[in-house]
């Protein structure tokens, strides 16, 4: 253990092979699953807009999108299995409830535009979030972000586009993308977590190099660079306390009001039983196939061993 | 209308409808590496559908893009096999359809490289390779289910039977393939398609599916009352918004 | 927008699209005699919801027909309950919407029958009789179900409780409803609907649901991601032919 | 059988509890289950539009229709059991393929204007072919028939009326209307039987008062009261043959190709196995509510029972 404290202290990676404390272990699979599962069930509110999409090109690019959600929860998940867990055990701990993955999920989508809303916010807020884990200090976990952030930034800019060109279209087209940000904006907000006052686990994460930035900075981090970003979009941040504070070079901005977000952690948000139940039915829906690929892969062992 | 218009219309038709219905599977697939698979399979499709939409406006000439095409098109417009906008329905389901359907395309695109419309040739010579992985996708799954597990095996029975009533249409021949040179007639690949998929059948250990009757009408803009469904969902903003750019 | 316009909206969004819902019924009931009595409640919903929505394009004053209401509004701007989009679900859930819904509506009409705003009062009259036999039909059945088989009782259970979440939103009061005096103030309704429905429920030897988390955000055009869908099946005829007639 | 023969001949009626030939009244349970099949599967090709209606005046009045002919089913079916079987055994007959419904439902609605070609064709054969059956010699058979030709006559108008606004309305829409008489012509024209050379039963029915007229003579009925209305919608009968024989005072037209007809009964048309399966799939995902309302009914009669 002296090794895994001094790898920590020089700001090396701990590889699957390295001994390390049990709490370390245990705290990265619980985080790593729950952001595999956060990819997994962030296909939902995204995938809703697939057969709808407005026009061929915006089609591709989502499904692509929501096609590399299900990527990003393969490596995720491959990450997690390191540390000497099964996927599926993982799945059932999401399907049971006893996992979480992100509130933001939560949400519906209502029109086309919170498909460029949730690029440009949520996952705009998640790589300011993610950011920092690329050099976290487990390096499976680490080098998966570095491959997840890359192509998150990809879909910011992709969310990013579509609102710019609601912003510039018609009045309908320019009224939905204004909607669309009253409608995330506080949630997005709420992505970093509760405020550093009131945040557990923060401190002993940050000893140990999985976290390194206090929920506070990154929220902070992110209205800096997202609000400029409105203002190119030409709508208006929903947060009648907005200012920019010359002195501090930062933002000022209304606390979200995090009452809302703890009961969506809790289970009361408009979506979590239709997005836990539509995981369950696919993954129930899809037990016969997986036993069958099973079945056949073990007929196959059995037909080389009695060729052999 | 002209005839290679009408031609690449059936071509495009064909991948967007099919595309429409794979990406259905995605966040509902029985695991995550088929929620890639299938996003794969059914971003192929769309690009190709896109190329050949949009070479279909140019041949028409009177300005329509892609879109235009896609989303403002009526039911009796589509020029598209019923087999492609058939529900999903289970996994056997799917598989089999897309067993069937990329068997075809893999056959008609490599034909269609030799073409002497050098955009066809071209979406043709890129379209193939997509195809085969698509081809090979469908037959492993077919393989698995059915020599998986004895219920893996009925629903891959059930679902080769089902769609199969839908897979001469893809072969019929008619005056504008006859007359158009650069179009590949149909007809003369059904032998080769119906030795392969024969072949992966067998292999399977399902049946080959016998059933006499056969549906048609798809090229000719006759549908199943399923399409309706499917392009109020496709063109429902689109049209929502008359005019508008995305 | 002017309260009256929006209240009415209010009322006729929740008729229409319960109607839609209703209708989804039509030759898939589990017997005959339903598809006449789902028939007569759907037609019942869609009678008041044409009459109210004319009010509102009479009220509104730009001209807007029950059709351009119905057909050329965009998702965000419908008002209605959530509870009335969402999937009808098996028999025992549409049992149980319809026990929550036409409940609510009678004690709504009744009140409402006595408003000062003839129109309104008018409406009330006629459709508070039609809402008592819904609310028998529902009744009736609530009964069967949850006294019935072992299954019945457990389905029936089952449609309450996916339902329950979506009730309070019926009765919460705002200040459009405090201000505009010809309104009824939902709020005061929910103690003899809480009896009403507790009443048939405990008849029926199912348990009261008692989720504490109540869905909210209709009456601000806030939905579910049903509606969307829904309302793309519904306008896409008519979104398709801009300026017919029918 | 002697009074039997007497009332048929006095062209009088026969009732349930009348003595009747074994073969007139399999006749008539195989004709009015058949009928009332086809009132059950012919919700379905026009249900298919009810959520889709451009207008709500036009999805009223067609929920309204579907609706009567579910209603119609009723009465048809309990005047079957009026000859003693089970609505419930004739369901069977239906859902196992063993009994028959109209062929002319074994065809999509692929537009709106397929509604109203319906309404005008279809219920126009229909009433053709019914309207004898009101003074059919079976009382309760003839008696439902005055109720359905009545509300087949309201149906039939307004499905002329849907055609009369699309052909007064836009381009696409008059080509719509065309569309549909196009591909409902010629199924319509089969939807009174085969030519009467190859009819069989006929004679039989003809003698005990069960049929009237012949299918020629029905067919040839239509035929001259359904064009002239096609030329006040300004759409034209697909038929290149089409005239007025002025000496005859009939129009002359072309058979239709009965082989496709002959294709269809036996199953291969293009809807025979959807509009099936729907129709079992609507039976059985209703068991259960069907044997709830049995099992509460008979603990109802228990209770009064206890209780007196």
């Amino acid at each position: 253990m002296d090794s895994f404290q001094a790898t920590i202290d020089a700001d090396g990676r701990i590889e699957p092979r390295d001994a390390m404390p049990e709490g370390y272990r245990k705290t990265l699979i619980r985080q790593i699953a729950q952001h595999a599962h956060s990819e997994i069930i962030g296909m939902q509110p995204e995938g809703n807009w697939i057969s709808r999409a407005p026009s061929l090109r915006r089609k591709a690019i989502l499904m692509a999108k929501v096609q590399d959600e299900a990527g990003h929860g393969l490596y995720l998940y491959a990450a997690a299995e390191t540390l000497g867990v099964d996927r599926a055990d993982l799945l059932d701990l999401l399907h049971s409830g006893k996992q979480k993955y992100s509130s933001i999920f939560n949400y519906p989508t209502l029109t086309w535009a919170d498909i460029g809303a949730i690029g440009w916010l949520v996952d705009g807020a998640a790589i300011v979030n993610q950011v920092p884990l690329c050099r976290c200090s487990y390096g499976p976990y680490a080098r998966a972000m570095v491959r997840v952030c890359k192509e998150e930034s990809f879909h910011q800019r992709q969310g990013f586009e579509i609102l710019h060109t609601l912003c510039n279209g018609t009045q309908a087209q320019k009224a939905m993308a204004q909607d669309a940000l009253n409608r995330w904006w506080w949630p997005s907000l709420m992505m970093f977590g509760p405020p550093d006052a009131n945040s557990t686990h923060s401190e002993q994460s940050m000893a140990w190099g999985i976290k390194r930035h206090s929920n506070d900075e990154l929220r902070q981090r992110f209205v800096d660079m997202t609000v400029p970003q409105a203002d190119v979009l030409g709508i208006k941040v929903p947060d009648e306390g907005l200012r920019y504070d010359d002195e501090a070079g930062h933002y000022v901005f209304t606390d979200p009001d995090f009452t809302e977000l703890y009961e969506v952690v809790k289970g009361n948000g408009p979506c979590n039983e239709q997005r836990l139940a539509q995981r369950v039915k696919a993954h129930e829906d899809g037990a016969w196939v997986r036993e069958a690929a099973a079945a056949y892969a073990d007929k196959q062992i059995l037909k080389k061993e009695s060729a052999a | 209308m002209n005839d290679l218009f009408t031609y690449t219309l059936r071509l495009g038709d064909d991948a967007l409808i099919a595309a429409q219905r794979t990406a259905e599977w995605i966040a509902a697939a029985p695991q995550l590496e088929e929620d890639v698979a299938l996003g794969n399979i059914g971003l192929d499709q769309l690009g190709q559908a896109r190329t050949l939409l949009q070479y279909a406006g140019q041949l028409e000439g009177a300005g329509r893009s892609e879109d235009d095409l896609a989303y403002f098109r009526d039911e009796r417009d589509f020029l598209n096999l019923q087999l492609c906008e058939l529900p999903s329905g289970d996994f056997a389901h799917t598989i089999a359809r897309l067993l069937y359907f990329a068997t075809y395309q893999h056959l008609l695109y490599e034909e269609l490289r030799g073409s002497a419309d050098e955009t066809l040739a071209g979406v043709a010579g890129k379209a193939v390779k997509e195809v085969a992985y698509h081809v090979d996708h469908a037959t492993q799954w077919v393989l698995r289910l059915g020599d998986g597990t004895e219920v893996s095996h009925l629903r891959m029975q059930a679902g080769l039977d089902a769609m199969w009533p839908y897979t001469a249409e893809m072969f019929a021949s008619d005056e504008l393939v006859r007359r158009l040179p650069v179009a590949v007639d149909p007809s003369k690949l059904q032998d080769e398609w119906s030795r392969r998929v024969t072949e992966v059948i067998d292999e399977s250990t399902c049946t080959r599916p016998t059933s006499s009757y056969q549906h048609s009408g798809g090229r000719e803009g006759r549908h199943t009352e399923h399409l309706g469904y499917l392009l109020a969902e496709l063109q429902h903003v689109a049209r929502s918004h008359p005019g508008a750019s995305w």
